[in-house]
């Protein structure tokens, strides 16, 4: 999983959504406990790990992971 | 007209409007910031002006300069945002003008939280700026009875010259009720303001509001007369309302929000046989203390029990008044939390089997 | 014989109860004269503030009402606000009242676009209280407060309230005069003069920033105190209009 | 006669303007009301209630401490005020919303689906005016014609084309209950 | 060390100083600029740091700033300075935070003048800021005392962790008069103050000081806390003079400068045979009621007289402590009017053959 | 998997009571950030501002003071006067604090060059008390003390802070940022690193000014809301550097 | 007299001294009222009317006037 | 022993200064003393007084309503202070500035050239010190040395220049004292 969302923090504000360069949040169709509809993302492999979610997110709900690179491994 | 629904911030409002109140400057504080966007709305379709002041501190002083003008004008806040009204207010005593204030007071002290409270009266009643002064104080305890009380304000500040206090908090503040408006009033036109700084265009020598005088003999000499025009008011201007103190032996004192509270638990106290009545004071400066003192003085009366959202102050103001000829018990709630119904009787059931509260 | 030069009938006749050789007098009989030569004194309701001009209400011939310390733009926009609009309204400040404790009404006043005139007398002490420090004082200034000499390390530096309020869209017209000697103080004459016509004009906030001297807290005669005027307080504080556009165009 | 009814719920869910709605309907009979909102800190989201009182006599106290109904529209307000509803009181719960289960016995439990009857007659949002229409079929504190003369003052020119499906709310709110009984 | 000759202002400051107190914010104004060119002048030579603050609103918040960060710190003002405070005093007392404030009273309301008077009363000992609160007042009647008051100023703030007032007029603060400083205090050292906000450094968890509580329960809770508080301080901190009451059928209640009056009043009237005396409080919050109520209940005690420079202020405290048991007159002197030894002295005689005030 | 983007350390992990989509959240995390990365939690003083940051002493990972409304400058300069050099205090204000009641407080910290930072968040509005006018609100724009918009000849002009604070020579660094989208978010962070620096380099005075959304009080959702800065706010208070100059030179 | 001092008003703060161009004025020798030196022109004849005292003096002690030109009158 | 004294001129007499000197005379002479200044509105200029009292008990009030001594040095104090002197008391007048005489016979008058006495020791402006060395010659409440060390102390050092100039004003004062009688 490249981003993780901290679902219980989530408000359902639409930001990360908008910022995603990639297209790929989501407001999910649940409530959480704080009765908002939380962001997730299924595709995570469209993922680029930019962040620009995670920096436009008010409630820091977002982690972002990058694939440690194979080249990195090697050398 | 017929009875509206409001919120007892606007009904504030409306009535200031309808007392011929045309100007308002104020500084938006919860719970009182429903009058504010009332007055900003309602002003302007008057021909009247709303303007938002940098500060409360500015507001007062804004007051002071329309006040100096001659107009009817008010200004509105909640307790820190009067506080920093303090200097202000002692300024307009000082100065004799006539203004109307409103403190819609919320839970202290410091920044405290919004909810109701009555813990500014020492506040409002004492003088909480310097000097010696006083400003005759209000307290409505329904929307109906703001309808009256603000018309009365200004009716006091222009007859008397002085700041009016309308005190209220956050449940009168916020609260709907329906009320009925009178209408317009006329009385406004009775009061001349022959010393108001209107430029001297056609009307003789330059006249001067201030409050200084560097010489102390003529400074006492103002304060006399200060202190002659509040014994004029304590005479002509207190306000008292009792209920069930006919036959009572156990009297409580209550105003405001906490009155009416108190008055339907003087009523399940009498289903349950007790005579016990309430004494609400409506002007808390003048103090009905002669009214009190009076009562307390009829031999059936027992005890008195004095009920505030507070820690404890206008209770102060009914020992004054019965100097021990009763015994004057206290129940206080703070920090916006508000007494119920079920706590004040048991209260009362206190007074009566003798547990010292 | 003519007379060139009368005592203006815009100020009540009557002895002024300020230090020998201090400006306040000069810039007080420059605002009698100006509300003379408008014929303005009828219309006029001045405010008074808290500093030694504190009771110029006993000077000036028209309304006057005085303000609690550094309030007089919240008073001073209370009347214009509820006058018929040919009244003029003015403050007269010092600066301890209009850049200390006032500085909150005063760039509140400017950037409503008030439509008052305000004198501020700028002598970079607290002249009433004893010579205390003012936000204006120069640095090395010696006041009862910074007795080794104001430090910007501890007391920051002066103010130039002229350009600070000279950014704000609402303020039309500001100027910084000065009293130092007879040019200035004709220019300073004229600079009052257009601060009132800029009222009449609707044209909105107009302030005149006036170098005055404080003699008797300077520590220096009155000659001494002209000298240090154009010596110490020009060159920190530039002579010259800072500003002279009206976001309301020439009167609404 | 005396109702005194709290209806509490997240911020946003238009607690304040069904205690509105109430109180403008007790007023139109003539009946003596008052209307007390609380919030919390937050500015949106958050919880909040009103507390209504319609009496045949003048309101004493606005502030509620027993009261004779509770509208519950989220599980904290359930927490909250379930347990101060007044023996042989009435507490109505958005079902949808509220997972809690109350488990008095002294007092009348009601529940509704509300959430899912609001988006059957169009639009979720209504779920409180389906509560309405249960809560006054119920009681009968007041006319149906009363509650709509209220809805049309509190919806204000702005809002009524919201009207008619407000009004379709309150009918299948007391036909839901119709229904259950 | 020897006395020095030194005005009541610069004696606060040193006094100050002496307590530890090397911080200092303040905004001029007559009577109490002395003490602020005092500070600004000695400071810097102890290592402190005075700072003239741009109003008084700013300094009394500068002090909330230096409080948070546990040092001792002064502030002080004269009566509109001061009621330009209350918001920030109301604060103080509601984040428990200990500072010394100064309030060397002069002639009001309003502007006034700058004579000395003692019309901030209500002010200083009601809470003139909103809320539920008090703050200790102490009221030294010759410099000398100041000495020891400052002193304990301090001490009852970081004890109790609340705001102090040191009340003077302009008499106490300009005059000269001989005192002779203690040694340096070493008691501020006894206050750990593991409260305040300086950085977590090697110490635990961030710490946070507010006033906010927006919850009415746990604001009420706090509001119990200091109320508790408070009851500690009316129990442990009364402080009172009293001068030749043992036998005293008249008895005279004045505080400050005036008690120095009265004090020569007395001793004339002790002259010519009259049994009078002098209760002076020196707290004036926590009044000592009870120190004066337990008099009045002595048989001999006949009538008390309160004499200020105000309209009637302390008298209310007065009537409160003795609740009707005894008489209480008053005579006051107001804008700067200094009653004289004669003047009381004929107030003494009017006590004692009956002609009522 | 590496995280690249992690929760800071300078925030408390706790859920905030912000409105959805409310931009006051980020302007959190960048402080925290900045902290974080410059080690300097655990020497920092916050002071919470009244506004709907109140509560910000919930959030900030290191000692806060709650300062009352429109004070926090005050209370800051008293923080900083008493604590041992090293430590950093901060203040995080919205408009209606900083700018109107606080306007006094504010300019007298600039000019006294107070070695503080401090973290203005412009959002055209009073958050907290339910959407009135702040002294920054645009013309036109609806508020609930200004239903039919503010009007200039009423209430003047909106006041460009940073723009003013700049002309005071007590003030070192001055800037004014946004949040609307990712670069300027970063840019944000940036400017917030510098005013920590500069308070490290005792340089003096530093403020951020940083453009905010108030999606509750603007009537708009968090995305319009994000467009209204870049559309109506960023042309009114342009971005960029004010000032960026020490009286103090580098460090003293 | 071209200079008319309103004695009883002035301070002797000896500005219009020091900035007469003509430089005939003086504080005299005796005090007035105040207790001040009142300032004082004895050569009359030697003033120009230039006013410059007037305008700094800032107690409005100092009328001043001019001599009416003969040319004016015939015309 | 007590002695009250109220010292009246106009601002920038030194009315302070020579109310300080006998103060601090008096606290080295051991006794209770103390001071206590009155100004009037003006900064500079305007009337100031300033009482002192100089006593072998304790100082009740430092407020004088009927002083022992008045020193006066202009016609407003003469006016303000003369009918206060307390029967069998003292008035010292500088009778270069004040041209009022007064028709009291309860008190002693002592008329003093001051102004000019001083101007002949060799500075006008000493007139007050001229005024004390009568003062304490007439009274016999402090020391010639004792009046000498509190002057010391109130010039200070920047002013030690002044020292000798002030001493022999004390003396001129003396000696026209012992010369008029
Ligand atoms: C609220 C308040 N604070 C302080 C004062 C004391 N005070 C009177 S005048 C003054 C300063 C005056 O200085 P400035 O405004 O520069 O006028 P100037 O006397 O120099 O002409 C101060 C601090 C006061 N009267 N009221
Ligand atoms: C003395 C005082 N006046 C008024 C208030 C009410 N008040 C609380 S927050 C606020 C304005 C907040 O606006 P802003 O500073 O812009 O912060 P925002 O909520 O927009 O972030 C006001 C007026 C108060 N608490 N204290
Ligand atoms: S890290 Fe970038 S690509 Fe991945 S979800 Fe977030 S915004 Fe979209
Ligand atoms: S930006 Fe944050 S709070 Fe908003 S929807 Fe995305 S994850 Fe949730
Ligand atoms: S103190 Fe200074 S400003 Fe005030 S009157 Fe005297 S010289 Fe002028
Ligand atoms: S009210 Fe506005 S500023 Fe406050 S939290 Fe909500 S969106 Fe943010
Ligand atoms: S008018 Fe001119 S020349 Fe005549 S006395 Fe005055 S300054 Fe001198
Ligand atoms: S300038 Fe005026 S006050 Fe000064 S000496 Fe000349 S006439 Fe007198
Ligand atoms: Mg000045
Ligand atoms: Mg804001």
């Amino acid at each position: 999983m490249r981003v993780v969302f901290n679902e219980d923090y989530c408000k359902g504000c639409n930001l990360c959504v908008a910022f995603c360069p990639q297209a790929i949040i989501h407001l999910a169709n649940r409530l959480n406990q704080k009765g908002y509809r939380p962001a997730e993302v299924i595709e995570q492999e469209k993922c680029t790990s930019c962040a620009a979610c995670a920096r436009m997110c008010p409630d820091t709900v977002i982690t972002v992971y990058r694939p440690e690179r194979k080249k990195e491994k090697v050398s | 007209m017929g009875k509206v629904l409001m919120k007892g911030n606007e009904v504030i409002g409306e009535s200031a409007i309808k007392a011929g109140c045309h100007y308002f400057f104020g500084y938006p504080i919860t719970p009182q910031s429903e009058l504010v966007a009332y007055m900003a709305k309602r002003l302007p379709e008057v021909g009247g002006l709303f303007l938002q002041a940098e500060s409360e501190v500015s507001a007062i002083n804004m007051v002071y300069g329309a006040a100096s003008a001659g107009v009817r004008v008010m200004t509105s806040s909640s307790s820190p945002g009067f506080s920093l009204k303090q200097e202000g207010i002692s300024f307009l005593a000082a100065a004799n003008l006539p203004a109307v204030i409103v403190n819609i007071a919320r839970g202290g002290p410091g920044l405290g939280n919004i909810q109701p409270a009555q813990s500014d009266y020492f506040q409002v009643t004492k003088g909480g700026g310097h000097g010696d002064y006083y400003t005759p104080v209000l307290a409505p305890s329904t929307l109906q009875e703001i309808v009256d009380l603000t018309q009365e304000a200004f009716r006091i500040a222009d007859q008397y010259r002085t700041p009016v206090i309308l005190l209220g908090d956050g449940v009168l503040g916020q609260m709907m009720e329906p009320v009925e408006f009178k209408e317009t009033s006329e009385e406004m036109h009775l009061f001349e303001k022959d010393w108001a700084t209107t430029g001297t265009v056609g009307d003789g020598p330059p006249k001067t509001i201030t409050s200084l005088d560097l010489n102390d003999v003529s400074l006492e000499e103002r304060n006399r007369k200060l202190q002659e025009k509040y014994e004029t008011i304590k005479d002509q201007e207190v306000r008292v309302e009792s209920y069930k103190m006919d036959d009572a032996i156990y009297g409580i004192v209550a105003y405001g929000t906490v009155a009416r509270i108190v008055k339907s638990a003087v009523d399940r106290a009498r289903e349950a046989g007790m005579k016990v009545g309430l004494i609400r004071p409506i002007s808390l400066w003048p103090f009905p203390s002669s009214y009190i003192r009076k009562l307390s003085e009829q031999l059936q009366l027992n005890k008195l029990l004095t009920v505030e959202m507070s820690a404890g102050q206008m209770v102060e103001d009914v020992r004054l008044s019965v100097e021990g000829i009763v015994p004057v018990h206290f129940y206080g709630r703070n920090g916006g939390v508000i007494p119920t119904v079920d706590e004040i009787y048991q209260e009362i059931l206190k007074l009566k089997y003798g547990v010292m509260v | 014989m003519k007379a060139v030069f009368e005592r203006t009938s815009g100020l009540i006749d009557r002895e002024t109860h300020y230090c020998p050789g201090c400006t306040h007098g000069i810039i007080h009989r420059l605002v009698g004269e100006v509300l003379e030569e408008l014929d303005a004194l009828e219309q006029t309701v001045g405010v008074a503030s808290v500093g030694c001009s504190v009771l110029s209400y006993h000077y000036f011939n028209c309304d006057m009402t005085q303000a609690a310390h550094g309030r007089a733009p919240a008073v001073a926009t209370g009347l214009k606000r509820v006058l018929p609009k040919e009244r003029l309204i003015f403050t007269y400040q010092g600066d301890g009242d209009l850049a200390s404790i006032g500085m909150g009404e005063i760039v509140h006043a400017a950037a409503r676009g008030e439509n008052i005139t305000v004198i501020f007398v700028n002598n970079a002490i607290y002249g009433m209280t004893g010579g205390q420090m003012a936000p204006t004082s120069l640095l090395g200034q010696k006041t009862a407060t910074t007795p080794e000499g104001r430090a910007a390390q501890t007391q920051g530096l002066p103010i130039r309230v002229s350009e600070m309020l000279a950014t704000l869209d609402g303020a039309s017209y500001i100027e910084r005069v000065s009293t130092h000697d007879v040019p200035h103080v004709i220019k300073a004459k004229k600079a009052i003069k257009k601060a009132f016509q800029n009222q009449k004009d609707e044209k909105g906030f107009s302030m005149v920033e006036i170098l005055s001297t404080c003699p008797t807290n300077w520590g220096l005669n009155p000659e001494e105190s002209m000298q240090w005027v154009k010596d110490e307080m020009v060159p920190y504080y530039p002579l010259g209009v800072y500003k002279d556009h009206s976001y309301k165009g020439d009167g609404v | 006669m005396k109702e005194e009814i709290i209806i509490a719920g997240f911020g946003g869910q238009g607690v304040m303007s069904m205690g509105q709605i109430l109180t403008y309907a007790g007023m139109k009979e003539g009946k003596e009301v008052s209307w007390l909102p609380s919030y919390g800190p937050e500015q949106r989201g958050g919880t909040a209630n009103v507390s209504v009182v319609i009496s045949d006599k003048t309101v004493g106290s606005p502030i509620i401490d027993s009261p004779s109904t509770v509208i519950v529209l989220n599980n904290p307000s359930f927490e909250k005020f379930e347990p101060l509803v007044k023996a042989g009181g009435k507490l109505f719960i958005n079902s949808d919303l509220v997972t809690k289960k109350s488990e008095r016995i002294d007092i009348e439990v009601i529940d509704i689906k509300a959430t899912s009857i609001a988006d059957k007659v169009g639009n979720p949002r209504v779920a409180g005016s389906v509560i309405l229409g249960a809560y006054i079929e119920k009681t009968g504190i007041i006319t149906r014609d009363s509650l709509i003369t209220a809805l049309i003052q509190v919806l204000g020119v702005g809002k009524n084309h919201l009207i008619s499906v407000n009004e379709a709310a309150f009918d299948a709110g007391k036909n839901i209950l119709l229904e259950n009984v």
